[in-house]
């Protein structure tokens, strides 16, 4: 990755576009949006004291757990801020938000004995929602990263995402990674302005580029012979898989990774419960099943959970 | 009246329901000039450009030179090179000079060599009065000068006859005298010239026939003595009234 | 400030390129369909005047955006798949090629029926009338309205980066998203706009002072 | 035939037109034939991928779009007639700074595209740490630009009262301020009404190209709706295509129509003429109007419809003058012939 000096404002800005790509509710998982404006606040008004930090609750501590455990299980509800709109991880429908994202924060809401209240998250909010005690957590295709990681904590990872590449059903090109990306002959599509892009630039800089401001309209340039590969976030890719199971399918090999975390905040002792409910999960294999039901519907395997960060618990 | 050199025969005319001219016949001979007088919206100007069929006709027929006028293309346009018109609003090409008015015509359509053009166009600058101004465009000419001009351009086509169709009346009163004059030479020289205008000093000295028009028709026809005398028709008798009053 | 254009310059001299590519062949097709429409807008053939109104109320009306959108991905729905340049240039054309025809149009009429009828006394035919009396006088009142069109036209290209055209506007907007230099990566693309704009300018207003009639 | 070029046909040209106008018709009969065929076996025509469309909720998400077009456009006029007003008055100002920059600004945003411009006002005031969402950035550059195409509308507006005005005005010793604002203002701004309706139809398209930064009208909304995911790209941008050309073809109806009723009491004398005339005449004039619409887009410069290059209104006006007088002329003697 380059550093730039104005690295986190790219990204903000970079943010700023991906939000601007509503249409197919994309959200490439990058975005630091608000979190360099903010400090890390409000701990000391929260309900956790200092020692609170230290008193980490047991391994797998479904039992377990301080005083925002405590303080969720006495109101019988934990708020989770979710995506509404990111297709195969949380979907907004009528009969409730459905999607991994969701199964994950519901699991963990039936270890608390509690029932789980979803509240939509969008890119930029997420940050500020934990900050401001809106929700209890966020389980929102949310990529942990240093600068989110100064103002909030990151349970998990649960998932880890990466850029991928989508080819046409059999595919044809018999493109295996980014570097058989890196021809003129082929055409590649991607979203203008996303770090998918700078990706895409960087790690195959012959590639013959299309850009447009959906990832749908990626997918209707495959369809039309425009490209021969789109790509992005898996994440993303899966979503457009979805919806049109006959036409892509995903290389499956990803060159980044972006490893999706749970929020919660700054110093709550919720971080290391939520481990502990993950780890039950990866155990007795519900997180798989949550997985295939889901993601792994659209005819993706299956990967090895991600190895937690127990750091601290 | 066989050998005339401008003749119609039961012509008519509507603009949609408007009878515009009714029942037309009218022969003009060689070197005769004939004035048409009559109130506004009598048909006269509708008349005289259905000579060069700047207006169509519905019915009855026109022959210019015992030749029937041609509806349409070549014919047509070959006819109308031989029917000079001059009209109200001057009409000069705004984007040629003096010069290129009067050598269009000559140049393109009868192919004549740019240099003889050139030297006639002159020649008839100089019987008009404005060979010194030549090299000028139109607009930086007065308006008698600028009829002058295109009397000049008619005039370089050698036209069997002449059509003016008010000629003078969208012209600064000074103005009016120095084209009326050029109008009386060519009449003077046996120029064959059909004229609308309400100028009477013209028509008296320089005209050997008045026709008066009303609502499309011909009512009445004389030689320009007795028609300001004693027209026949109460029509043409009111008319010159209203003319003469002041 | 100044190292950020030397730096990316390369980057703005291609955009330039493309831009200026696509406004020169775009305009050239303008100014061919607006012949032929406005032809068929003054022909005395029915079917051709209305096909023409048609034509021009259709363009007229509907934003460059959807010109673009149906010419590259509904056309492309229906089997025509074309590369975004061509398909901007076509798309730019015809949309601006409207414009044109009501331009050449109302020049044509704006010559007065009196120039026509001297021109037809004096034995002109049609194809000599128009040489020599109509097209002349129209072209006088028309250049300062083409000049506005082709200044329309040339801004009109940036719509093409929404089909994945790179051409000044989204070197600009890429280059924010590179540097993160909001506002220098813009002023680059504004400057180099203006630039060809006030040359274009320049250029009209000498042509249309040599054409213009003496008064 | 309102055009000098064709002549009253005779028998043979009129033989000719017919033949032409039947072998255009074939024409068009096939090319439409083949068009429909082509969209048969591209599959474009069946129901199941308009039906979509059929379907009120997505009807009625669609429209919403239309409204948030409607909205960004009346929003976006109000500031530029406000803001293009000011400088109007800036660029006749008889300070040089005051001018000086207001030419700048002016000279400035026309030469740069509308789509730079919404960057700026998206990404630009976003890096100025304006996080103002996509329809004030919307709006802020809408307004940027077309405030400097209106105050080129408005200071024409002004130029091209007659002189006249300005004299009588001095002459019973009015000052500068009080002689704008009772004598000419009132004058321009009613004269400036067609052309602001007419800027109104060129906004709302211009509207569309919110869509770069994702506002939600017509065109965002019509592809990115899951409702419409039956239907093709195809589809969705007919629909749109649809739903834009009937706003902007009411909106320069209305300004056209405008138009007509300022010329037509403005002209007095030839209205009193038109009373005669039948509805044809009428016909005859709402079309000639047309044409001079037309001729005034066309001179109006900028975009084709984005209106007035300041200096070929500015002649325009001068030349009407002429025009006028020459066409009253006209007008006359053609009245007059045609009662011959």
């Amino acid at each position: 990755m380059r550093m730039r000096r104005n690295r986190r404002l790219g990204i903000a800005l970079v943010a700023a576009t991906a939000l601007i790509l509503s249409a197919c509710g994309s959200d490439d998982g990058d975005d630091g949006g608000e979190a360099t404006e903010t400090e890390p606040a409000a701990e000391t008004e929260e309900s956790m004291a200092p020692t609170d930090e230290s008193m980490a609750p047991s391994e797998g501590g479904t039992s377990g757990g301080g005083e925002a455990v405590a303080a969720i299980q006495e109101s019988g509800t934990l708020r989770v801020g979710i995506k509404y709109d990111q297709p195969l991880f949380g979907v907004n429908t009528p009969s409730g938000v459905v999607g991994f994202d969701a199964e994950i924060a519901t699991a963990i809401a039936e270890s608390l004995g509690v029932e789980p209240e979803f509240q939509e998250a969008v890119s930029a909010n997420r940050e500020p929602f934990l900050q401001e005690d809106q929700v209890d957590l966020v389980a929102a295709t949310y990529t942990i990263n240093e600068e989110r990681d100064e103002v909030v904590d990151f349970a998990g990872p649960y998932y880890v995402a990466g850029q991928d590449i989508m080819v046409a059903t059999g595919n044809p090109e018999g493109i295996e990674g980014i570097e058989s990306l890196n021809t003129a002959d082929l055409t590649t599509c991607t979203v203008e302005g996303s770090t998918s892009l700078e990706n895409l630039n960087e790690m195959a800089p012959d590639a013959d580029v299309l850009t447009f401001d959906t990832y749908s309209k990626c997918a209707d340039a495959m369809r039309q012979g425009r490209a021969a590969a789109v790509t992005t976030d898996n994440v993303i890719l899966i979503g457009l898989i979805d919806e049109a199971p006959d036409d892509f399918e995903l290389i499956d090999n990803p060159f980044t990774e972006e490893p999706y975390g749970i929020g919660v905040q700054e110093g709550s002792d919720l971080r290391c419960y939520v481990n502990g409910v993950l780890q039950t999960m990866y155990d007795d294999g519900s997180w798989a099943e949550a997985y295939e039901a889901t993601v792994g519907s659209a005819g993706v395997s299956t990967p090895e959970p991600p190895e937690l960060n127990n750091e601290g618990c | 009246m066989a050998d005339a050199l401008v003749e119609m025969r039961g012509v008519n005319k509507w603009y949609g329901e408007l009878h515009a001219l009714k029942e037309i016949n009218l022969d003009i001979a060689e070197r005769e000039v004939v004035v048409v007088i009559g109130p506004s919206g009598s048909g006269k100007s509708t008349l005289i450009r259905t000579i060069n069929r700047l207006e169509s006709i519905q019915e009855g027929e026109i022959l210019i030179d015992g030749e029937r006028l041609p509806e349409e293309g070549k014919g047509l346009a070959k006819l109308r090179a031989d029917v000079g018109m001059v009209f109200q609003s001057f009409n000069l090409f705004a984007h040629k000079t003096i010069l290129e008015n009067v050598t269009l015509g000559p140049v393109k359509v009868k192919k004549m060599g740019k240099s003889d053009a050139e030297e006639k166009a002159r020649g008839l600058l100089e019987r008009v009065g404005v060979a010194h101004q030549a090299d000028k465009y139109p607009a930086e000419l007065s308006g008698g000068q600028q009829q002058r001009v295109a009397i000049a351009r008619a005039l370089a086509m050698e036209p069997k006859v002449m059509l003016f169709d008010e000629p003078t009346s969208a012209l600064d009163p000074e103005m009016i005298n120095e084209v009326l004059q050029v109008m009386l030479d060519l009449a003077e020289g046996g120029t064959t010239m059909v004229v609308v205008t309400h100028e009477m000093g013209f028509a008296r000295s320089a005209a050997d026939r008045m026709v008066f028009m009303d609502e499309g028709e011909i009512v009445e026809e004389n030689d320009p003595e007795s028609f300001y005398k004693g027209a026949k028709t109460e029509r043409a008798r009111d008319f010159l009234s209203k003319i003469i009053t002041h | 400030m100044l190292e950020f254009y030397t730096e990316y310059w390369p980057d703005y001299w291609d955009g330039t390129l493309v831009t200026l590519r696509l406004v020169v062949i775009s305009f050239t097709l303008a100014c061919i369909i607006g012949v032929i429409i406005a032809g068929f807008r003054v022909s005395p053939v029915p079917p051709l005047r209305s096909f023409a109104s048609g034509y021009v109320a259709l363009f007229r009306n509907m934003p460059l955006l959807v010109v673009f959108f149906l010419a590259f991905f509904g056309v492309g729905d229906l089997g025509f798949v074309f590369g975004p340049f061509p398909t901007a240039a076509v798309a730019l054309g015809m949309y601006t090629g409207a414009y044109m025809a009501e331009v050449i149009r109302s020049g044509i009429n704006s010559v007065s029926s009196g120039q026509a009828e001297a021109g037809r006394a004096i034995g002109l035919g049609f194809i000599p009338l128009l040489r020599e009396i109509v097209i002349p006088q129209a072209v006088r009142t028309v250049i300062a309205p083409i000049g506005n069109l082709f200044i329309a036209n040339f801004k009109n290209t940036a719509v093409a980066l929404t089909i994945s055209v790179f051409e000044l506007t989204y070197i600009s907007r890429k280059l924010i998203n590179e540097t993160a230099r909001t506002w220098l990566s813009l002023l680059g693309a504004a400057i180099i706009y203006t630039v060809i704009l006030l040359f274009a300018g320049w250029v009209f207003r000498t042509l249309e002072d040599r054409y213009a009639i003496k008064r | 035939m309102s055009s000098v070029l064709i002549e009253e046909l005779g028998p043979r040209g009129k033989a000719r037109v017919r033949v032409a106008t039947i072998i255009s018709i074939l024409v068009g009969i096939v090319l439409l034939a083949l068009v429909v065929w082509k969209l048969g076996t591209a599959g474009q025509l069946t129901w199941a991928k308009w039906e979509p469309f059929t379907v009120w909720a997505n009807l009625e998400f669609l429209l919403g779009g239309l409204v948030n077009t409607i909205k960004a456009a009346l929003a976006a006029m109000v500031f530029s007639i406000i803001i293009g007003f000011f400088f109007a008055l800036g660029r006749l100002s008889r300070n040089a700074v005051v001018r000086g920059l207001c030419v700048a600004y002016v000279e400035f945003f026309r030469s740069i595209p509308l789509l730079l411009a919404i960057f700026m006002g998206f990404f630009g005031l976003l890096a100025a740490g304006l996080d103002v969402g996509a329809f004030t950035s919307l709006v802020v550059a809408l307004v940027a630009y077309n405030s400097a195409v209106l105050s080129e509308i408005f200071r024409a507006g002004i130029k091209s009262l007659d002189k006249g005005q300005t004299e009588a005005a001095q002459a019973i010793g009015m000052r500068y301020w009080p002689m704008m604002r009772i004598v000419i203002l009132p004058q321009a701004v009613r004269r400036m009404v067609p052309a602001i309706v007419a800027q109104l139809a060129t906004l709302s398209k211009d509207v569309s190209l919110g869509f770069v930064i994702g506002y939600e009208e017509v065109v965002r909304r019509g592809q990115g709706f899951p409702g419409f995911s039956d239907a093709g790209n195809f589809q969705a941008y007919v629909v749109v295509g649809v739903v834009y050309f009937i706003l902007v073809w009411m909106l320069a109806r209305l300004a056209r129509y405008l138009e007509l009723r300022q010329r037509t009491s403005s002209i007095g004398t030839g209205a009193a003429a038109i009373d005669g005339a039948g509805l044809e005449d009428i016909a005859a004039l709402s079309e000639e109007a047309d044409a001079a619409e037309v001729e005034a887009a066309a001179a109006r410069g900028e975009d084709p419809d984005r209106v007035v290059d300041s200096q070929t209104r500015a002649r325009g006006a001068a030349e009407e003058q002429g025009t006028k007088l020459n066409e009253a002329r006209k007008g006359d003697r053609d009245r007059r012939r045609g009662r011959d």
